[in-house]
């Protein structure tokens, strides 16, 4: 954290107000988002409690387990939101571009959830679907195994950083607000919208107070209060348990209903927060370069897409060797491109790292724009020189490849040295890229005396880490007695019996 | 934690203030979700006012047995019992209740035996020898005290009825091959074969029992081979017999030595306990 | 599973000489026995990694084959190729390396080294060295021995992408000094045995069983002062001997102390007995705090002033010591920043060319005299960051001669309210050593050089 | 045989009964060590879930009946019919041998649950376990007794099996899941501090018959559902760094004298200073949190999770304005500067930064220039 962020914090603390720390959102917002709502059962994971579904606020679907020990009811629920999801993705499935290699869907799906929590209990779902069997003793509907890949697919791309497909919204609001709170608290949706937009004619200070209060604010899960679950939950179930065992239709139906509204009643707050949170973050405006990040989600969504549409089998349990080490690879790029892109496109992000030292702004003191030298190839090539003085605390080293959001694109330059000059540094940059074709750089690419300017380090360009093939994993990273471990489904089918138990 | 009512007037009060900031501010939507809650909280605490006993569970009514086949009318001891030689084992409720109904028509119920155990001494006390059979604890083979949940039947020796540290699995072992051999019966002489509760009895058991589980290429459990069952569990049981057999003989003799009758069948009262942890010490 | 840390280290035989050359026979014994595919070799703070990789590589080449050399930074790569080249003028080697290149002068001054993009470039020589990176482009060629230094610092996707390179490998490391890390945090990879972001030895070893795991039982470089804490507290199950005599080494000062006296109250401890710890008020700061920071460029420019003599087993006539024979290591990169800045301040015309750098960069350098800013020094908590084990390991064990700890008073408290939060995985063994320990063991044996700033 | 300090500390308490220390103010104690108001209330005993709710500040630890409900289940589903699942878990992890079966029950002694008699059996049963003498492997509920600050307070573990030599191992048995191999760490840490409790118990009984701390194994048996089944799986949990860090915390608390010595004398934190037969709590609150605020408290966020007095904590250090209310991470950048008003009032320059302030001063009047330049170009509202 660098002190302007913990400033922020600071500032937000003293006026009892959020700040923002970002001029634009950098995420992609969808036209048309599917929120999910999870709801899951204490004590016990994997055992969904209910779901709030939907990609309007005006038409959620809530869906509700009403013995969540059940595994059939389990899996029932599984089919039904699986569908609402299902046909959410397929309606993404349409509209291809370009040729060949390069086609690819126009769009992709966007689901939000309100916490990370959320993201866990898909992860979990899918975990629990991804292999179900269709047929035999324990057969599932078609769409839960499908399901299942799809949500599977979804968290791990939400692992990596910059995507949009799946996001918790507490994540999108403290990416671009800074709070008077701790990021624990910030976790708690409806204590980080106290922050943000308080409900009306309350301040912040009642809002915080009513967010922990579970009677005001039901929690946006997954768990839900255990208050709520030993005062109305539970007995709730136990009528239901008994319609069920007595097989009354009639009072099956009203344990039903009963079971809905008390689940609604927790839910909804919590549905009608995220829909708030979303208009406020369409409110703020997107980044140029997310754009450029979203046309990944819609490559990997093709990609997955097409996987699929080749029946290929389930994600597997864990990576194995060389799939974790070229995943490992993909999540370090993508978080370095994503911090850099951040810094390029927003003011407040540059400041930032100018705060902690990694990046710079300052004015043109000394130009040296006519500097030409001769490579190793005899070729004579422009390479200006100029110096910057600053203010920012510089902790960048000579030879830090730099890049500007404040001049043309393409442009590159390199530290030559760093030099404090009292309470001021003076950086002398040597530009050696993105000024033209020809011998003298073109107008405008090289900073003039007295302009001012800023600078931060290039993530650069690296190669795509080469492995071995997935089926050849070479002796250091895999054991002599490893013979195919990597059953497509994992547990014993007569194992999932006991799920049923209790 | 307070007192519910307390905490639900707390909430209830907490709730109106929230509707009144909603309602001023014209915020109908959450104004709404507000009145479901305090209506939810009002109606909870009417009910808290009304009820004697708060919060308490409604009774889970027994469901009215279909007119059932021969030997479903029997009362519940006749069932235990039924249940227990076929095991051949002390057994806990919950066993004799998925044994029951594995193999036998009729209801019963966890809860039912444990009132059924009282009876049993309460019954032996007033008239001793009266029945054929008691339904008795078993004892520990130490303090020969009553086992927790623990049931076996006055007709069995000592032995039988004492649990030492190897009896629980050596008493599994012995119960899984009665159960087997139940299967295999069934199996054989009835049309439908087992019933699937007790293929299921059977299942559990094989699953601990090491090479008690048939094993195919797939990593599949295949269908259970009650003989195969038998034979692991046997070759189990061999290991362990000969301690056990020693030990609860041992007990045995000293049950006969220190207990009177009923101390043979119902356990050493408490205060026996001290005394023999002294006499040991 | 648990040895004895209290353990005092085991005797050492009769000389140090004789028990490290014995270490050698055995390691190049294993590798000469074609049973191995790995050999790994655990090297504590200056055993002679560098030498033990240099005469390996020469017996490869002399039982004909041609060993590739992996290490993991270029300057490391030029050292080897620099000791090998010097070592064995009969040997030609190749030092494999990107575009943008510029070979330090004194490589290009050795007449049986060639420089090359490509092992094409190369093809003439017997022992060609590259970075990890550097080789990772490398595609279709195979050699028969791999030597790979510093392997511990080597992550296990990386060698995943070297691998192929070769069929047997001599893995040389120091498994006390920093981890390699990712900035990514995810626990999807927690309790695998191929987790990308572990070391790569411990990954190799997690799936060759009966790999022989060798130590160089000397450190050549510790003094007799420091090797039994260092070993105690970073090496708690291995521990090691120094290779010196209590007399061969010795500081001395050419002046007699004048102004400052705490300055040189510290000096003095540390010339006397090889460790002080400096220990100005206590108070909170921010690590960028002026006053810890230019106390440790004052002692540098103090002792640099006075003129200090040092007399080792390479000297024992004495010598100087100049700017380069020093150095102060610091936790962050600001704070190397700062103390430059704060050397050019002391005044002494020398001091600026003292070396100075956090412990990811001082890792595998060596130093007579080495003043660390203790990376708890004035904090209110303490991190994983500032716990870290190797980091204060490197810190630590730089120096030949005498190493000077500068820090805020109440370590000691920070250490004892810190609290136990660190996430538990299942079927992960824990770290050793911990952190919190040795930084506990560090301190005990600080505290017996205290002086009060 | 009482000392000064538990006088002090029995003053502290007051009326009410002493409640002894429990897993959650283990874990708070793991977790903040260094808070005063926390070591005094859990040395002298008080209840601060009550102190709490009467200084108006109600602790939010409520338990799900769910979750109760499915934890006892799934125990006692592991140790049916003779601890099969249980058995064939341990015979995987552990790896027992066949003969390694003898189940002791120590629930209860003969009918008899009062946990001082369980404990006198336990005491003898595993001693006689530890001299090899006994056919018994399995160890049911035994009841460890541990001396905190003094106080004896009974730990009752799942489960201990014996095994490899004649190590006890500790056996906890969870019903959060292990999916593939993982589980919640933060669930698998609060097992692990109660094992490591246990643990250390078990290495003092033994300790006291002669028995070296190496007869206890520091490697934890987790026995919970695997995947999604209802089936017991099992994973080793290396407390080492635990039960040291544990150990070093407990040892602190033989410490508390230093901590009373620096109160006022009369300081209670008693509810009912005046007893009376009406079970209210008398005292009025005011006078409640006066005495709280003399003493020191070292609020962190995360005691949120762990410490009944959380809520009152935080009130009281965001009446203070004190960056603790920020948590850690961002009172770090501030060294040694306390509170907002501090932070706010050198970054507008309106204070004189102290000798040691000054280059904090500088970052802060940097970092608030750049935000007024960000805020001067109209950045987002």
């Amino acid at each position: 954290m660098s002190t302007l962020s913990a400033l922020a914090h600071v500032q937000a603390m003293e006026t009892m107000q959020a700040v923002p720390r970002t001029e634009f959102r950098h995420r992609h917002l969808s036209g048309r988002p599917l929120v999910i709502v999870p709801l899951a059962m204490a004590g016990e994971a994997g055992a969904p409690l209910a779901a709030m579904v939907g990609s309007a606020k005006r038409n959620g679907t809530l869906l509700v387990v009403a013995q969540p020990r059940n595994r059939d009811q389990r899996f029932a629920f599984a089919a039904d939101l699986g569908r609402i999801v299902m046909n959410y993705i397929n309606s993404f499935r349409q509209n291809r571009r370009g040729e060949g290699e390069r086609s690819r869907y126009t769009d992709a799906p966007q689901i939000l959830v309100p916490n990370a929590g959320g993201v866990k209990a898909l992860a979990d779902l899918g975990r629990m679907c991804r292999f179900r069997a269709t047929s035999g003793p324990y057969a599932v509907p078609d769409v839960v195994p499908e399901f299942g890949m799809w949500l599977t697919f979804l968290v791990d791309r939400a692992e990596q950083a910059g995507t949009s497909t799946l996001l918790p919204v507490t994540a999108m609001l403290t990416e671009h607000w800074a709070t008077g709170q701790s990021t624990l608290e910030d976790q708690n949706l409806a204590s980080l919208m106290a922050w943000i937009a308080p409900p009306p004619g309350l301040s912040v200070e009642q809002a915080m107070a009513d967010a922990e209060n579970p009677d005001v604010c039901p929690p946006a899960g997954p768990p839900t209060s255990p208050e709520f679950d030993n005062r109305d939950l539970a007995p709730a179930i136990r009528r239901f348990d008994t319609a069920h065992t007595l097989g009354d239709p009639h009072a099956l139906a009203a344990a039903e209903t009963e079971l809905r509204e008390l689940i609604a009643g927790q839910i909804q707050p919590t549905w009608r927060m995220v829909w708030q949170a979303i208009s406020l973050l369409r409110s703020v405006p997107e980044a140029p370069r997310t754009a450029k990040r979203f046309e990944g989600d819609c490559k990997a969504f093709t990609k997955y897409s097409d996987y699929r549409d080749s029946d290929g089998p389930p994600q597997r349990k864990r990576d194995n060797a060389i799939g974790a080490a070229r995943r490992l690879g993909w999540l370090e790029h993508a978080l370095a491109e994503f911090e850099s892109d951040m810094a390029f496109d927003d003011r407040f992000v540059l400041a930032d790292r100018r705060s902690a030292g990694e990046a710079f702004a300052g004015t043109v003191v000394e130009a040296d724009p006519g500097r030409v030298v001769t490579t190793d190839k005899n070729r004579r090539v422009p390479r200006p020189r100029v110096t910057v003085r600053t203010e920012d605390p510089v902790r960048l080293a000579a030879d830090t490849k730099l890049i500007s959001p404040s001049l043309p694109t393409g442009h590159k330059a390199m530290i030559v040295s760093v030099l404090s000059d009292g309470g001021t540094t003076r950086v002398t940059v040597e530009i050696t890229g993105g000024m033209g074709r020809s011998r003298v750089p073109q107008q405008g690419t090289v900073p003039e005396l007295g302009q001012r300017i800023a600078y931060l380090p290039d993530p650069g360009w690296r190669p795509a880490p080469q492995f071995p093939a997935s089926d050849a994993t070479p002796w250091t990273h895999s054991a002599a007695d490893d013979s195919g471990t990597d059953s497509v489904i994992p547990e014993d089918a007569a194992a999932e019996e006991w799920g049923n138990e209790d | 934690m307070s007192d519910p009512l307390d905490a639900l007037e707390k909430s209830i009060g907490t709730l109106r203030r929230a509707i009144r900031d909603a309602s001023a501010a014209g915020d109908t939507e959450r104004a709404g979700e507000l009145r479901m809650q305090l209506r939810r909280a009002e109606r909870a605490w009417d009910a808290l006012i009304d009820a004697d006993e708060p919060a308490a569970a409604p009774p889970r009514p027994a469901p009215e047995a279909a007119p059932a086949a021969r030997g479903a009318q029997l009362p519940a001891r006749e069932h235990v019992h039924r249940a227990l030689m076929l095991l051949g084992t002390p057994a806990a409720p919950k066993l004799i209740v998925g044994v029951h109904e594995a193999f036998f028509p009729g209801e019963l119920s966890a809860s039912k035996l444990s009132s059924l155990r009282r009876d049993e001494e309460r019954s032996y006390r007033s008239s001793p020898g009266a029945r054929p059979y008691y339904l008795c604890p078993a004892l520990a083979h130490d303090l020969l005290t009553p086992v927790r949940a623990l049931i076996t039947i006055s007709t069995w020796t000592l032995e039988q009825r004492i649990i030492g540290p190897l009896s629980p699995r050596v008493d599994f072992l012995t119960s899984a091959i009665s159960i087997a051999e139940a299967v295999h019966t069934a199996a054989e002489s009835t049309p439908d074969g087992p019933s699937p509760e007790a293929l299921r009895l059977l299942w559990r058991f094989a699953v601990n029992i090491p090479d008690a589980m048939p094993r195919n290429a797939s990593g599949h459990e295949g269908a259970l081979e009650p003989q195969q069952v038998i034979g692991a569990a046997q070759a189990e049981l061999d290991v362990h017999t000969g301690t056990d057999r020693a030990t609860r003989a041992a007990a045995a003799r000293r049950a006969r030595k220190s207990l009177g009758d009923d101390g043979q069948l119902f356990g050493a009262p408490l205060q026996g306990v001290t005394h023999l942890r002294s006499a040991r010490a | 599973m648990r040895t004895d840390t209290s353990a005092t280290p085991e005797p050492a035989a009769p000389n140090p000489a004789t028990a490290a050359a014995a270490a050698t026979e055995a390691i190049l014994t294993d590798m000469a026995d074609g049973r191995h595919r790995a050999v790994v070799v655990d090297s504590p703070p200056g055993a002679g990694k560098s030498t033990l990789v240099v005469r390996a590589a020469q017996e490869l080449t002399e039982g004909g084959e041609r060993p590739i050399v992996v290490a993991q930074t270029n300057n490391q790569v030029d050292d080897l190729v620099v000791r090998l080249a010097k070592e064995h003028p009969g040997i030609a080697v190749g030092r494999l390396s990107a575009t943008g290149y510029n070979p330090p002068p004194v490589l290009n001054a050795l007449t049986n080294t060639t420089v090359g993009r490509t092992l094409a470039d190369l093809a003439g020589c017997r022992i060609i060295v590259a970075t990890a990176a550097k080789w990772a482009t490398v595609r279709d060629a195979t050699f028969g021995w791999a030597i790979l230094d510093e392997a511990y610092q080597m992550r296990s996707d990386m060698l995943l992408q070297i691998v192929e390179r070769f069929d047997q490998g001599l893995f040389v490391g120091d498994p006390g000094q920093l981890d390699p890390f990712t900035i990514v945090g995810t626990e999807r990879w927690i309790g695998l045995p191929h987790d990308p972001t572990q070391n790569g030895v411990s990954v190799m070893l997690q799936h060759n069983q009966n790999i022989p795991v060798h130590r160089l039982p000397v450190s050549w470089r510790l003094p007799l002062s420091a090797a039994p804490t260092i070993a105690q507290a970073f090496y708690p199950f291995t521990p090691f001997t120094s290779g010196t005599g209590d007399d061969t080494r010795a500081l001395e000062f050419r002046t007699a102390g004048l102004a400052r006296t705490d300055l040189d109250e510290t000096l003095a401890e540390a010339f006397t007995t090889g460790w002080a710890l400096h220990e100005l008020p206590r108070r909170h700061v921010p690590r960028t705090d002026t006053e810890t920071l230019q106390t440790a460029a004052d002692l540098a420019g103090r002792l640099l002033g006075r003129g200090a003599v040092a007399t080792c087993e390479r000297h024992p006539g004495g010598r100087p010591l100049e700017p380069g024979d020093i150095a102060i290591g610091v936790a962050h990169r600001d704070q190397a920043d700062l103390v430059r800045t704060a050397l050019a301040r002391t005044g002494n015309p020398n001091a600026p060319s003292v070396a100075v750098d956090t412990a990811n960069r001082l890792q595998g350098r060596e130093f007579e005299v080495v003043i660390v800013v203790h990376p708890l020094s004035g904090r209110r908590d303490a991190t994983a960051f500032h716990l870290e084990a190797g980091r204060l390991c490197v810190l630590a064990s730089r120096h030949r001669q005498a190493c000077i700890v500068v820090t805020r008073e109440g370590i000691a408290d920070l250490l004892d309210s810190h609290p136990s939060t660190d996430p538990v995985h299942l079927s992960v063994p824990a770290k050793f050593p911990d952190g919190w320990e040795a930084n506990q063991v560090m301190l005990a044996k600080l505290a017996l050089h205290r002086v009060a700033a | 045989m009482k000392n000064p300090v538990d006088d002090r500390l029995d003053a502290l308490r007051g009326s009410a009964k002493r409640l002894d220390y429990n897993a959650r103010s283990l874990a708070a104690l793991e977790n903040n060590p260094r808070c005063t108001l926390r070591a005094l209330l859990d040395a002298s005993g008080s209840d601060k879930a009550a102190i709490a709710t009467h200084v108006g500040h109600p602790p939010s630890f409520g338990q799900s009946s769910f979750a109760i409900t499915r934890g006892n289940a799934f125990e006692a589903m592991v140790k049916d019919n003779g601890c099969a699942e249980l058995l064939r878990v341990l015979r995987e992890t552990l790896e027992l041998t066949l003969p390694e079966v003898g189940y002791e029950d120590l629930n209860d002694v003969g009918g008899d649950g009062r946990s001082k008699q369980r404990h006198e059996r336990t005491e003898e049963v595993l001693l006689r376990a530890a001299r090899g003498e006994g056919d018994a492997t399995l160890f049911d509920h035994p009841m460890l007794r541990l001396l905190i600050g003094g106080h004896k307070v009974y730990l009752e573990p799942d489960l201990v099996a014996l095994r490899i030599d004649g190590r006890f191992h500790v056996v906890e048995i969870k019903s959060f899941p292990i999916i593939d191999d993982q589980a919640d760490s933060t669930q698998v840490r609060a097992a692990t501090t109660q094992a490591c409790a246990y643990i250390i118990a078990l290495r003092d009984l033994l300790g006291r018959a002669g028995i070296g701390e190496e007869a206890v194994s520091d490697t934890i048996v987790l026995v919970a559902p695997k995947d999604f089944t209802n089936r017991p799986t099992g994973a080793f949990v290396d407390a080492r760094k635990q039960v040291a860090a544990l150990t070093r915390q407990l040892s602190r608390i033989e410490r508390i004298g230093d901590l009373v010595d620096l109160l006022p004398e009369d300081l209670t934190f008693d509810l009912d200073p005046t007893p009376d037969k009406n079970k209210q709590p008398r005292r009025p609150a005011e006078e409640l949190a006066e005495a709280l605020d003399q003493v020191l408290v070292t609020y962190r966020p995360d005691c949120l999770n762990h410490c009944e007095m959380a809520f009152y904590c935080r009130s009281r250090a965001r009446a203070e304005a004190s960056l603790d209310v920020l948590g850690p991470t961002v009172r770090e950048q501030f060294g040694g500067i306390d509170t907002t008003t501090m932070v706010m009032g050198l970054a507008r320059g309106e204070l004189t930064p102290s000798e040691d302030q000054v280059e904090i001063a500088a970052a802060l009047r940097h970092a608030a220039r750049l935000r007024a330049e960000l805020e001067d170009l109209g950045g987002a509202a």
